[in-house]
């Protein structure tokens, strides 16, 4: 019967009308890239043997870079490195030519620029400061491994002892708190009352580390108020 | 509520005749009242149209549609015609001038025109025509011209083709969408379409008149230049046929037209087949809405959902299948009413 | 009063414009322009059928000869079109061939002016023609209803020849 | 007798259904198409000298872009040619991977072909259904290679990275999922009698015409001649997996589009064989950095593409870049019967003739 297939049809896309859509709302909703998905490709100087097996294998032209020899070496140090985006065909040749993994996709996909000079990456390495290697020798090495991030050492440090602490409390701690408290049975007491409760266990062991006499005058609060409902609870 | 437009056009009138005007004036300025709202209520009417069409093909299509500017991105259509006003109006240096210029902005007066006889609720009508149907019927005929205008005007093959292919396609099923109110008329037996609404009193044409319900609707789709009869402007084939050359404004006012023909054939047939304005609990005009606006999704439904046909077949269809089903259709009413009539009814 | 006036001067205005369609199809230079101003012309014609209360034939006049007929002359114009579009409907350069128009345009006027003039018409006054559909429906299909069949066989004759002269391109 | 004027239409080169830059001068009496011109070359790339200045392996993302409806299909047909012109041997697992991914892609240029025959015909929502279920193929690509369409996941003696974990699980449920979507288009497209009636006996291309003009794939199945490379020359694994070539009877618009569909259906039969099969190990064969295939060698090597027979005429003169790379690419070749097929029809018939020789212009002007 003529007319069945329009009204199947019909029936399809009434069908589909009513469902969910499928599309993703894409600047707020991000799409979900799969992990191997090549968005812009980048550089680590860092790795960089400027071996130039990248420029080999670069059907494109894409990258190039500069060279200066380095004094009493046979060795090249890298000025630059030029990755001009434009012309790249995200193939990953050069990527699995790179025998350091110094160039390397990451997921950024919003490459779009303005102007067409913008999305020309460019990157310089820090100059090079001749520093003694010991015995005599001289050792190039990039200005900024001399200047150890401090700030970063500390909060690393400070997160260690975090954990330590926070361990060490859900284990007990006894010893720990004694140091905060008067006596052994108040150590006692707040150790039973830390090991129970998450919440207060995290914040006594962030005390600990950060603020020795805040952290005191919290763990006899928290004594005295476990103490009274203890009390209030036995004369119940 | 029911008389609510109604009451308040007495009042103007009355009012404005006890301010000492003769009333044959205030007639007129109460029907150039009713043109103006009639007008101004077409456009808006389209901003809503074109939001809801593109928001049902996103539907159908596993889209949002518009959704950024407004809520549920209403005012989309709004910043879309506020882009067309604004660009430039290119008139092709090779085209026919003054025809060019004229054909967007007849198709749209004779699109407004329509309405004049339309009973938009119960004595709702502009002119309380006793001819409407034909009113009707002969005013879309004029269509074709702008439409020939408009691919000649454009000195452009595309646009001649599609001029070409919307003249045939709608001088041949102009035949069936008579023929398939005929039946109608016969049912009512009057033109006029205020008191074919009141026929219906008793039982809707539709259950009547099922099968030139279904012609009109063939036929009125072909008439619109809808999916999957839009041979003028068949993007895929002819660019957009007659409208090809046609920018900003002047290419508005052919989309403001189509719309505006789409929900006059779709109120005609909310008229004719489902009892106009009758309903219970609400009043006339708020039906009228109502069932306007189910009969143009079932429109935009097809448009989304159909192939466009060929040529030769959207010919072939017309005068093989359409005209006469039609045809059978009419005489089969006119024995039915002769039968009914012996039997006493 | 008023009503009248208002009645003469839309009768003005819409005689106007026909006389000037009217005129335009005659003076234009592109017969496409022409035949467009043939349109206005008949759309002015039913406007006026309008105005004399007879709006069914008003209507016809805009079916028929508006929409139907008036698209028939366009494509026939364009299918023998030749050349450029704006020279199409050049003036007759021979001298003679314009006397000798001239001279059938004024005698067809003063006949026509004559005939109107000496004809006694009967006069119509303050009666309107409530169901003019319903007559004109008796009249066609009743008192008249041969001369209409026989000017329907004529019309499907006409349809069925000019489909065999189409048809014919293709056997070739 | 009425005589008529013809005229010319110049259906492109911008055009909304010519599938890219294509240009077809159609000589018209009407509606009516008395002959038609096509005219290619507008997305030239001149991508056959560009391979003479790149080595070996630096032409694979290249050839990737030749078809990039389908771009594993011209990449398997260069790196084999590469392959078969230096005698390198792919490890077993890599070769299974081609298959999947192959005949992924050519799944996916199928669907194209089905949404694009339909938004050309008019029926928008059908090109939007079918490029909703490609995206599930594009994202198993984007897994396994990183790209979604133009994925230059081969390389000279395998491929570039095994499958990911994730890979297998969505493969195995797209299979599964395959039929109903071949029921859908069917339910909403071709069950469609406005496309039926648009697409039976439009653009009729009888075998004999098909064999002389050089018409391959799907098109030429279409008119009834029973031919696949994968199986009648056969390249790779091809041989062992079982697949029937579904073929047609008039040739027509409609025929072509049925085979295609049915060849859906037979590469989803493939992957299934190819996934149970597959062994594991190594991926890629061991492939000197620098290739320098012997002096003289000349090597034609054939796949069957989504579009026909692909083939990579390489001419090696002993140093690491090839000396000439000819493509022979199965679009320009189809595009060729356009006129044939078009002759006598209506134009809105040039349409569906475009879309159902579904030409791919990158490929086509190269």
């Amino acid at each position: 019967m003529i007319g069945k297939g329009l009204l199947k049809g019909l029936g399809i896309t009434l069908k589909h009308g009513v469902e969910k859509p499928k599309t993703i709302q894409y600047p707020e909703q991000r799409p979900y890239l799969q992990e191997r998905f090549r968005g812009c490709l980048e550089f680590d100087y860092k790795n960089c043997i400027v071996c130039g097996m990248c420029t080999k294998a670069c059907p494109n032209n894409v990258l190039s870079f500069e060279t200066a020899p380095i004094e009493g070496s046979k060795k090249k140090r890298l000025v630059s490195y030029t990755i001009d985006l434009q012309y790249c065909m995200f193939c990953n040749l050069c990527v699995e030519a790179c025998p350091t993994n110094t160039l390397f996709f990451v997921h950024d996909f919003e490459l779009s620029t303005y102007r067409r000079d913008e999305i020309k990456k460019v990157y310089i390495p820090p100059a090079l400061t001749q520093v003694d290697a010991g015995g005599g020798q001289a050792e190039l090495i990039p200005q900024d491994a001399l200047e150890p991030d401090r700030e970063a050492e500390a909060e690393a440090k400070r997160l260690k002892q975090l954990q330590a602490m926070k361990t060490a409390l859900s284990k007990g701690g006894q010893k720990v708190l004694a140091k905060y408290v008067d006596t052994e049975e108040d150590a006692a007491v707040l150790a039973n009352l830390l090991q129970a409760d998450e919440k207060k266990r995290d914040k006594m062991a962030a005390l600990i580390v950060d603020d020795k006499e805040k952290a005191r005058k919290v763990a006899q609060a928290f004594v005295a108020k476990e103490r009274k409902t203890q009390a209030g609870g036995e004369e119940k | 509520m029911e008389h609510l437009f109604t009451n308040i056009a007495q009042i103007l009138t009355s009012w404005m005749v006890s301010l000492g005007l003769p009333p044959i004036w205030a007639d007129l300025i109460l029907l150039i009242g009713q043109w103006t709202i009639i007008v101004v209520i077409v456009t808006l009417n389209v901003i809503v149209l074109v939001w809801l069409e593109r928001k049902i093909s996103g539907f159908i299509q596993e889209r949002l549609g518009p959704n950024r500017l407004g809520p549920f991105g209403a005012f989309q259509t709004i910043a879309d015609a506020m882009k067309l006003l604004t660009k430039e109006d290119i008139i092709p240096s090779q085209a026919d001038r003054w025809i060019f210029m004229t054909a967007p902005m007849l198709f749209i007066v004779i699109a407004v025109m329509l309405y004049a006889v339309l009973p938009l609720g119960q004595g709702m009508e502009v002119v309380d025509l006793n001819v409407g149907l034909f009113y009707f019927i002969s005013l879309g005929s004029l269509s074709t011209i702008c439409l020939l205008m408009a691919g000649w005007g454009s000195n452009n093959k595309w646009s001649l083709l599609g001029a070409m292919r919307s003249v045939a396609q709608m001088i041949s099923y102009e035949i069936p969408l008579a023929f398939s109110l005929l039946g109608v008329v016969m049912l009512a037996g009057s033109l006029n379409l205020s008191e074919i609404v009141t026929a219906q009193n008793r039982y809707w044409f539709i259950l009547l008149q099922p099968v030139a319900f279904l012609t009109y609707f063939i036929a009125a789709t072909a008439e619109l230049n809808r999916g999957p009869f839009d041979m003028p402007e068949a993007e895929q084939e002819l660019t957009a046929g007659a409208y090809t050359e046609y920018t900003g404004m002047r290419w508005a006012l052919f989309f403001l037209a189509e719309y505006t023909n789409l929900v006059a054939v779709s109120a005609l047939a909310a008229t004719l087949f489902f009892g106009g304005g009758q309903g219970p609990w609400l009043p006339s005009w708020l039906w009228i809405i109502i069932k306007t606006y189910l009969i143009m999704l079932v429109f935009m439904w097809m448009k989304w959902t159909f192939p466009r046909i060929r040529m030769d077949h959207l010919m072939s269809f017309s005068w093989k299948v359409l005209i006469p089903v039609s045809l059978a259709n009419i005489l089969i009413t006119g024995l039915g009413i002769e039968f009914f009539r012996g039997m006493g009814w | 009063m008023s009503l009248m006036i208002i009645n003469d001067l839309v009768f003005v205005l819409i005689a106007s414009i026909t006389l000037l369609s009217a005129l335009g199809m005659v003076l234009s230079r592109n017969i496409v322009h022409s035949a467009l101003a043939l349109i206005l012309t008949f759309i002015g014609v039913a406007a006026l059928f309008f105005n004399l209360g007879a709006a069914f034939l008003g209507l016809v006049q805009i079916l028929v000869y508006a929409g139907a007929i008036s698209v028939l002359i366009i494509f026939a114009i364009m299918l023998v079109m030749h050349g450029e579009a704006h020279k199409t409907n050049r003036f007759n350069p021979s001298l003679g061939t314009h006397l000798w128009g001239g001279y059938i345009a004024a005698v067809m006027t003063i006949g026509l002016v004559a005939a109107i003039w000496f004809s006694e018409l009967p006069e119509v006054k303050g009666r309107t023609v409530e169901d003019a559909v319903g007559l004109l429906a008796g009249l066609l299909l009743g008192n008249y209803v041969i001369a209409f069949e026989a000017a329907a066989v004529l019309l499907l004759l006409a349809v069925v020849g000019a489909i065999i002269l189409a048809r014919g391109v293709e056997e070739q | 007798m009425i005589e008529t004027e013809t005229y010319t239409i110049n259906i492109g080169p911008q055009h909304p259904s010519t599938h890219g830059g294509l240009h077809v001068e159609a000589i018209m009496d009407g509606e009516e198409v008395k002959d038609a011109i096509v005219h290619v070359g507008y997305v030239h790339r001149s991508v056959e000298k560009i391979a003479e200045s790149r080595t070996y392996a630096q032409f694979v993302p290249y050839a990737s872009r030749l078809d990039y409806l389908a771009s594993h299909l011209p990449t398997l047909g260069y790196v084999q040619a590469v392959e078969k012109l230096a005698g390198i041997i792919v490890p077993e697992r890599a070769e299974y991977i081609r298959v999947i991914v192959s005949e992924l892609s050519r799944i996916a240029s199928h669907m194209i072909f089905v949404g694009s025959l339909a938004i050309d015909l008019g029926a928008t929502t059908g090109m939007v259904y079918c490029f909703r279920d490609r995206e599930r193929i594009m994202d198993m690509f984007e897994m396994s290679s990183g790209q979604r369409m133009i994925a230059s996941y081969m390389r000279l003696g395998g491929i570039s990275a095994d499958l990911p974990e994730s890979f297998y699980p969505a493969v195995e449920s797209f299979i599964n999922d395959l039929p109903g979507m071949i029921a859908e288009y069917h339910g909403l497209i071709s069950g469609n009698e406005i496309l039926q009636e648009r697409c039976k006996d439009v653009g009729i291309l009888s075998a004999q015409d098909a064999v002389a003009y050089g018409v391959t794939g799907p098109n030429l199945r279409a008119s009834g001649v029973d031919y696949d490379l994968r199986r009648d020359d056969p390249y790779g694994i091809y041989p062992r997996f079982e697949f029937r070539v579904p073929t047609g009877q008039n040739g027509d618009s409609w025929d072509r589009f049925m085979v295609r569909i049915e060849e859906m259906e037979q590469s989803g039969r493939i992957i299934k064989q190819a996934l149970r099969d597959m062994p594991s190990g190594e991926i890629q064969a061991k492939v000197p950095r620098i290739l320098k295939p012997e002096k003289g060698r000349e090597v034609y090597h054939r796949v069957e593409s989504s579009k026909g027979e692909l083939g990579f005429h390489l001419v090696s003169d002993g140093s690491d870049k090839p000396y000439r790379v000819h493509v022979r690419a199965p679009s320009f070749i189809n595009l060729m019967v356009l006129p044939l097929i078009c002759r006598g029809g209506k134009l809105q018939d040039v349409i569906t003739n475009i879309a159902t020789l579904d030409p791919v212009l990158g490929e086509s002007d190269r």
